[in-house]
């Protein structure tokens, strides 16, 4: 027995527990000096740097879901993803903005929500030929046709109409890129999805606009707050509250459709071993089309969020990929293929972003840490993915050997 | 519901069928009749496992026809033949690990609407394997192989199904369990569902079948009865020996 | 036939074609005008691009992302050494500029004259000093490549994917921060960088005429192989006993150096180093280049390179401005197109039905649009223009999605255009009289010596396989092998002793066909004799399963992918 | 000293153990069989081997130098090589350049100097083409014709078994690791590959160690035999004593042990 090694054992560093203490425990120092020892910042400055985090890894996280749940299902990567949230966010825009539209537009726009409306009440009823799928499809025209064509949106019903909208630009996605490539390489479905979002920037490029837009559907929700704590006065907005319950709303609408109904239950299935779930009489790629729908009726709904938060939209080319490409990380950080990964991911990157770098402010010589914010989340997927490729709560999804 | 006994449950006639432009199937004949239970054998990339999944429409068929039920069913989605009646238990039991005991059952009954059905499906396949119903709520990765196998056929038996398809149910397990299970598919076969074997294990599956194809390269080479099978001088040779 | 003469032949039509290649340019420069001038030089700038993109995507099968940013390094570090002094003192003037002193300091020139190398500051010895800033440029890159290349140790796939795209977009976001912007200024980056180079037809060629030679012979190579298998299966790969981690950090560092070449010439071309011209889509378009062409064809790439060059230099009138009714006839039929495409690729790959409703709608609301727009060109709703930016970009990823979906292998697929290939030199074609000798050869009973053709005799097993079987010889079998050893090899050197197999081997027919499947290396055998005869058995017991051919072979190993996957699982279970 | 040495050898994946306290002894020139029904270990075996699973107690020995921690081709370098149980051939390079492949390792010529052609490149370029028609023509002419420059992809069954079991001898090793080598055989071609094991050892001075599931094969060649069940050896010795215990009846031949000690004895 002497030969008897105990490799394993050695390999047993409690990581776990010296990064979950060891890093608050850093920054307790940090804020410790900034805050009593030097005096530059006082503590209502980090609340409301927390506060602005906990928003930003909201929208992350909601862009985040679509990541994983198109990982968990189908393997891919969808690069894609950013350039749909930047389509949802434009959509929004156009919906508040132009709304009441011209008649041809709006039957134009009404007949891409109606057909949505088809294929969610499709999926439920399980046949294009079913009365009430027809009747619903109908009814949905006429009434978005109506509502499209005589009447303002509100940022709220714009959000909707946008998700439903976007959801079906998924939808399209799949069925014209992705689907076509089941059971091809990943790597070719992987260079699929950036020509997608290649097309997808190009196409907003001329659609849209080469500039920054303003943002800005009118809601009081969007006011300066301010609220003074013991140590000063913090400095939000209203948002701070709107942003991370509609995310909250949305992850637990999702979680409750994932985990009660039949289809959430044959996507999980799905997930797990497609075939199989096809052996069962699961319609595999009805389910991988719903998983984009859902999938991109939020970050859709990240976008008009994102609008409301930053005022403005950025170019398309510049939209879609810089937030796109974070919120991957924060589906990876989180451990790709699980939805309480994204959500965790997404709100730790905003932590990094916003809260980290008020820990370093620019000071004297010190350029400070916020000219590398956008390579935060760069840098945190490449050390993850080195590190621990499952994430913090995910399970090992690399290839197998 | 057609329940007018035909003479046959599900027919092959001259199958033929592809992986892109590689043939692996090629004028298989096959006949299960209402009651029955068949087994198929084969060697390695015999062509057992397309059969399978040429029967449950997960390959298609380019060639030939095949009737289930006295309905054309080469045409029809996987989804369909399983409304229709057909059930499989796939290889290497394939539960889904990450899913409780009860959300298996469940999706076995996928294609169901009835709730109360279902509940009351999920009792009796508890009745038929105890062992499953001490776990409901269990993960399924977590039970051991033969665990498996019993939830494996206890989800086919969920879409209450005229077929039932098993792929190589006794690979990797210890042979005590697999008397065990084939004792169990013929428990299942004894309450009027046909049952469809794809086996390497050639003498356990003949010993409890009633009829037997044989299977090389694609094509059917040996069929018959099953004790005929079993004392066949070819098929010892081409097969029994070799395993 | 002689092994020596196709490759002599080949030498020179390869030099003719050379040759042919540098009059042709010598015309272009002088006599084609600018633009056909500068689409040559983007061409071949590119063209090094995504040749040394390939060495990684297709022969290593390693899909990486972040080559814009190899070449921003190379380009940087190129533009900076070889500023001219105008430039220079343009920058430190500025107010916004973010260059120190020292960093303004660093030039090929300067650390010429500092090593008395007075000879090489002068004016007309520019070149030396560019081809020494190229280098440089190329070498750092390099450094970086190995870099990027420590990641490909532990993670394969789409998840590699990532990492180098975000090592790619690090690069370029930090280019710009307080901490590198001494060596880039910042988001001003630099102007009046020496344009004759990067345009000059005959630096770039003569550039990509060495890339193409140098990846194209490591290819060809035992290196080459080695990175191919890792292509192939990785976890084969290393059964076999290559060291993934050394070669496919080789495999980046060698990319990433031709790279950051082409990333000098290409501020040159531009005759100024921007951030903005190391965005994304230069490793995108590198990417469409190779899967039109082919992965793992630099031929192809080539090919692939030139396609996209055309759209880009030429497809200007897509981004014109049209009237509405233009655009709408073109929406249109792309519709149309995609509704029939779509029933053809339906019957291509015998789905049921052909006229799935979903390519009826779209064919008849493209017909729809198409008549309405053609017909009625004048109607009201069809006022006004529109212009569309980008088109051609569209146009590309359009044309990337269409050949992932149709052929993911691209035009080429993994085979070089060459010689042999092109004068219809197949050497994997069989000839029918080896179909049958193959066929005789692949039946064990008729082969037995005594050789008895009772094809069911597999009977007796037992005994026939102790006897007959086991002294089952192949060598003194085989006519072809008769008093014709192979050669001893080095095999002591460090195998397993003295082997006694040497003895019964035969010698291989044709050892040099594979001198002229492209490697000059192998062809020392000399000729050989008369082809063998076939033997008389030959056509009576062909075995069915080999003489086939690939159909009935290759369905193994779809089999085959099938049970791995299967099996794999199960490992983990 | 022995060839192999496996000293406790134990692995498990998550809760599942593999192999459990695994030992043995391969003796140089020695044919041993690995048998046990699917899913006792034996593929893990190989795997923990070859190097690609670090066992997590225990110690794997070739001729004295322990294996374990070592890349799958550092032990490649070390002596042992492999084939596998479903085909792992570069499927798109052809027979030769799938032979070629492992004999880079052993060639430490630098990578300009293979662009550059130089004349120790080709020199080692034109050992690795003998060596590798050596091993190619272990399996007679059949690979050796045109089949050289054909893709694996458009190969037989039987001939992609060959390709992988010549690629394997041409790494230079001192160890076979073969993989049910006559899956997917029929049984004229399995009689050859017997032939062919034996060869191997008696001609090559291969060290063998092989999974197969076919009996009569085992019978034929094994010097020694190892029984797995539930990744413990429950067995070893010469194959007719292996066939006839009890323990071994029970576990993996079950019924059908008549069958099989009557193909063992013919």
């Amino acid at each position: 027995m002497s030969l008897v090694t105990t490799r394993a054992a050695a390999r047993r560093i409690p990581w776990g527990w010296i990064l979950g203490l060891g890093i608050p425990a850093l920054i307790f120092v940090r804020i410790y000096y900034l805050v009593a020892v030097a005096g530059e910042r006082d503590l209502a400055f980090f609340l409301g740097a927390a506060l602005q985090a906990m928003q930003l890894g909201s929208l992350y996280a909601l862009i985040a879901l679509g990541y994983t749940m198109v990982y968990g299902i189908i393997r891919l990567i969808n690069f894609a993803h950013g350039e749909v949230f930047m389509v949802g966010a434009f959509t929004s825009y156009f919906l508040f903005t132009l709304a009441p539209f011209a008649l041809p537009w709006a039957l134009l726009w009404s007949a891409l929500l109606a057909w949505g409306v088809t294929f969610v009440l499709n999926l439920w009823r399980g046949s294009m030929r079913d009365p009430l799928v027809l009747a619903g499809g109908g009814v949905a025209f006429v009434a978005f046709a109506a509502v499209l064509s005589t009447s303002g949106l509100n940022w709220l019903a714009a959000m909707l109409l946008a998700m439903l909208t976007t959801g079906v630009l998924g939808v399209v996605i799949d069925r014209v890129a992705y689907r076509p490539l089941r059971g091809a390489p990943r790597i070719s479905l992987l260079i699929t999805a950036i020509a997608v979002s290649f097309l997808l920037q190009n196409t907003g490029l001329i659609l849209f606009t080469r500039n920054q837009t303003p943002y800005r559907p009118g809601t009081s929700w969007t006011e300066f707050l301010q609220f003074d704590v013991a140590a000063g006065t913090v400095y939000t907005s209203r948002l701070v509250f709107l942003i991370p319950i509609v995310t909250a709303i949305l992850v637990a609408a999702l979680t409750l459709f994932v985990t009660r109904t039949r289809l959430g239950k044959a996507m999980r299935a799905s997930a797990q071993d497609a075939e199989t779930a096809q052996m069962m009489g699961v319609n595999v790629n009805r389910v991988i089309a719903t998983t984009f729908l859902l999938g991109s009726m939020l970050a859709a709904a990240g976008g008009v969020l994102w609008g409301l938060n930053f005022g403005s939209l950025n170019q398309p080319a510049v939209l879609g990929i810089l937030p796109g490409i974070k919120a991957f990380a924060a589906a990876v950080i989180g451990g790709i293929g699980s939805l309480p990964g994204a959500v965790i991911g997404g709100v730790l990157l905003g932590f990094l972003e916003n809260f980290v770098t008020a820990l370093f402010p620019r000071t004297g010589d010190f350029p400070g840490l916020t000219e590398y914010k956008d390579t935060f989340a760069f840098a945190l997927l490449i050390v993850v993915l080195l590190i621990r490729p499952s994430g913090i709560v995910g399970e090992d999804l690399s290839e197998k050997v | 519901m057609s329940d007018a006994a035909q003479e046959t449950l599900l027919e092959l006639r001259k199958v033929t069928t592809h992986y892109g432009p590689i043939r692996v199937l090629h004028d298989v004949d096959m006949v299960i009749h209402p009651g029955e239970m068949v087994c198929l054998l084969g060697g390695n990339a015999s062509g057992k496992s397309t059969t399978l999944k040429t029967i449950l429409g997960i390959v298609r068929v380019s060639e030939g026809e095949m009737v289930f039920r006295g309905e054309r069913a080469d045409t029809l989605t996987t989804a369909q033949r399983i409304e229709r009646g057909m059930a499989v238990v796939p290889e290497n039991r394939r539960i889904f690990p990450k899913m409780t005991v009860r959300e298996n059952l469940e999706m076995g009954a996928y294609l169901r609407n009835d709730r109360k059905g279902i509940r009351e499906d999920v009792d009796y396949v508890v009745n038929l394997f105890p062992r499953i119903g001490e776990r409901l709520n269990q993960q399924g990765g977590t039970m051991s192989g033969g665990e498996q196998q019993m939830l494996a056929m206890g989800r086919a038996l969920m879409s209450r199904p005229k077929l039932i398809l098993m792929d190589e149910p006794s690979m990797g397990l210890a042979p005590l369990f697999v008397e065990k299970i084939f004792e169990i598919i013929k428990t299942v076969n004894d309450e009027g569902i046909s049952v469809f074997v794809v086996e390497q294990n050639a003498n356990v599956a003949l010993s409890i079948a009633d009829r037997g194809y044989v299977l090389q390269t694609g094509e059917v080479v040996l069929s018959g009865p099953a004790q005929e099978l079993l004392h066949n001088e070819a098929m010892k040779k081409a097969y029994l020996g070799d395993v | 036939m002689p092994g020596e003469r196709p490759i002599a032949r080949n030498t020179l039509l390869t030099l003719g074609v050379v040759a042919i290649v540098g009059l042709l340019l010598a015309w272009a420069q002088g006599v084609g005008g600018a633009k056909l001038n500068d689409t040559l030089a983007l061409f071949a700038i590119w063209g090094i691009a995504a040749l040394s993109l390939n060495l990684v995507n297709g022969t290593t099968g390693i899909l990486s992302l972040g080559h814009h940013g190899f070449m921003l390094i190379g380009g940087y570090v190129t533009a900076l050494l070889i500023l001219p002094d105008s430039a220079r003192q343009q920058i430190s003037s500025s107010a916004r500029s973010a260059m120190t002193p020292f960093t303004l300091g660093l030039s090929v020139e300067g650390a010429f004259a500092a090593l008395g190398l007075q000879a090489l500051t002068t004016p007309g010895t520019l070149w030396v000093r560019f081809l020494v800033a190229l280098l440089v440029g190329g070498l750092v890159a390099m450094v970086f490549g190995l870099i990027v290349g420590i990641p490909s140790l532990r993670l394969k796939g789409d998840y590699l994917a990532i990492v180098t795209f975000g090592f790619g977009e690090i690069i370029r976001l930090t280019a710009s921060t307080s901490l590198f912007a001494p060596f880039t200024n910042g988001a001003l980056g630099y102007a009046g960088v020496p344009s004759e180079f990067g345009k000059s037809l005959g630096w770039t060629f003569a550039l990509l005429g060495i890339t193409l030679f140098v990846l194209t012979k490591l290819k060809f190579s035992s290196h080459g192989r080695a990175l191919q298998a890792i292509r192939e299966d990785e976890i084969a790969a290393e059964a076999m006993g290559v060291a993934l981690a050394r070669h496919k950090v080789m495999a980046f560092a060698i990319s990433a150096f031709f790279a950051g070449i082409a990333g000098g010439l290409w501020v040159s071309y531009l005759s100024a180093a921007r951030l903005d011209f190391f965005l994304f889509f230069l490793t995108f378009f590198f990417l469409v280049a190779i899967s039109v062409g082919g992965t793992g064809s630099y031929t192809g790439v080539l090919m692939g390179t030139a396609v996209v060059v055309f759209v880009q230099q030429y497809g200007d009138p897509l981004e014109q401005t049209y009237p509405l009714e233009t655009w709408f006839a073109l929406v249109g039929a792309l519709v149309l197109a995609a509704g029939l495409g779509g029933a053809w690729f339906r019957r291509r790959t015998r789905l049921r039905p052909v006229w799935h409703p979903l390519t009826v709608i779209l064919a008849a609301i493209g017909a729809v649009v198409l008549a309405v727009a053609l017909l009625a060109p004048n109607w009201a709703p069809f006022d006004g223009t529109f212009q569309a930016f980008g088109m051609r970009r569209i146009l590309l990823a359009v044309l990337l999605i269409t050949i992932m979906a149709l052929r993911p292998e691209g035009i080429m697929s993994r085979a070089e255009f060459s010689w042999a290939w092109l004068l219809r030199e197949r050497t994997a074609e069989p000839s029918d009289e080896e179909r049958a000798q193959d066929a005789w050869l692949s039946n064990p009973d008729l082969n037995r010596p005594g050789g008895a053709a009772d094809a069911g005799g597999a009977g007796d097993a037992g005994d026939a396989a102790s006897t007959a079987v086991g002294r089952y010889d192949y060598a003194s079998d085989h006519p072809s092998a008769q008093g014709d050893p192979l050669p001893r090899a080095l095999l002591d050197e460090d195998g397993p002793g003295a082997h006694p197999l040497l003895e019964r081997g035969s010698k291989p027919r044709d050892v040099q066909r594979y001198g002229s499947a492209g490697d000059p290396a192998f062809h020392e055998d000399g000729s050989e004799g008369a082809p063998e005869g076939v033997p008389e058995g030959a056509a009576s017991g062909p075995d069915p399963e080999d003489a086939d051919g690939a159909a009935g072979d290759a369905r193994g190993d779809e089999r085959q992918d099938e049970h791995q996957d299967e099996r794999d699982d199960e490992g983990r279970a | 000293m022995s060839m192999l040495s496996v000293r406790d050898v134990s692995k498990s994946f998550g809760g599942l153990q593999a192999t459990h306290q695994l030992s043995f002894d391969v003796e140089p020139g020695e044919i041993v069989s690995v048998i046990g029904p699917n899913g006792a270990g034996k593929t893990t075996l190989f795997n923990l081997i070859t190097g690609v699973y670090t066992p997590d107690e225990g110690d794997i020995q070739l001729e004295g130098t322990s294996l374990v921690g070592r890349s799958p081709d550092q032990v490649v370098g070390a002596g042992i090589a492999r084939t596998f149980q479903n085909l792992r051939l570069f499927t798109n390079l052809s027979v030769l350049e799938n032979v070629l492949i492992p004999q880079h390792r052993r060639r430490h010529v630098p990578w300009w100097q293979a662009v550059l052609r130089t004349r120790s490149y080709r020199e080692a370029e034109r050992v690795m083409h003998e060596r590798a028609l050596e091993a190619l023509s272990f399996f007679g002419p059949r690979l050796m014709s045109f089949r050289l420059h054909q893709p694996v992809y458009v190969l037989s069954y039987a001939n992609r078994r060959r390709t992988e079991m010549a690629r394997a001898m041409a790494t230079g090793a001192k160890m076979l690791l073969l993989d049910e080598p006559s899956a997917g055989m029929n049984p004229k071609e399995t009689k050859e590959i017997t032939q062919i094991i034996r060869r191997m050892r008696d001609e090559g001075g291969y060290t063998i160690l092989l999974v197969e599931h076919k009996m009569n094969l085992v019978g034929e060649i094994s010097d020694r035999v190892i029984v797995l069940d539930y990744g413990r050896k429950i067995a070893e010795g010469a194959y007719e004593d292996v066939v006839n215990d009890p323990a071994v009846l029970e576990a993996y031949l079950g019924k059908r042990s008549d069958d099989a000690s009557e193909e063992g004895a013919a």
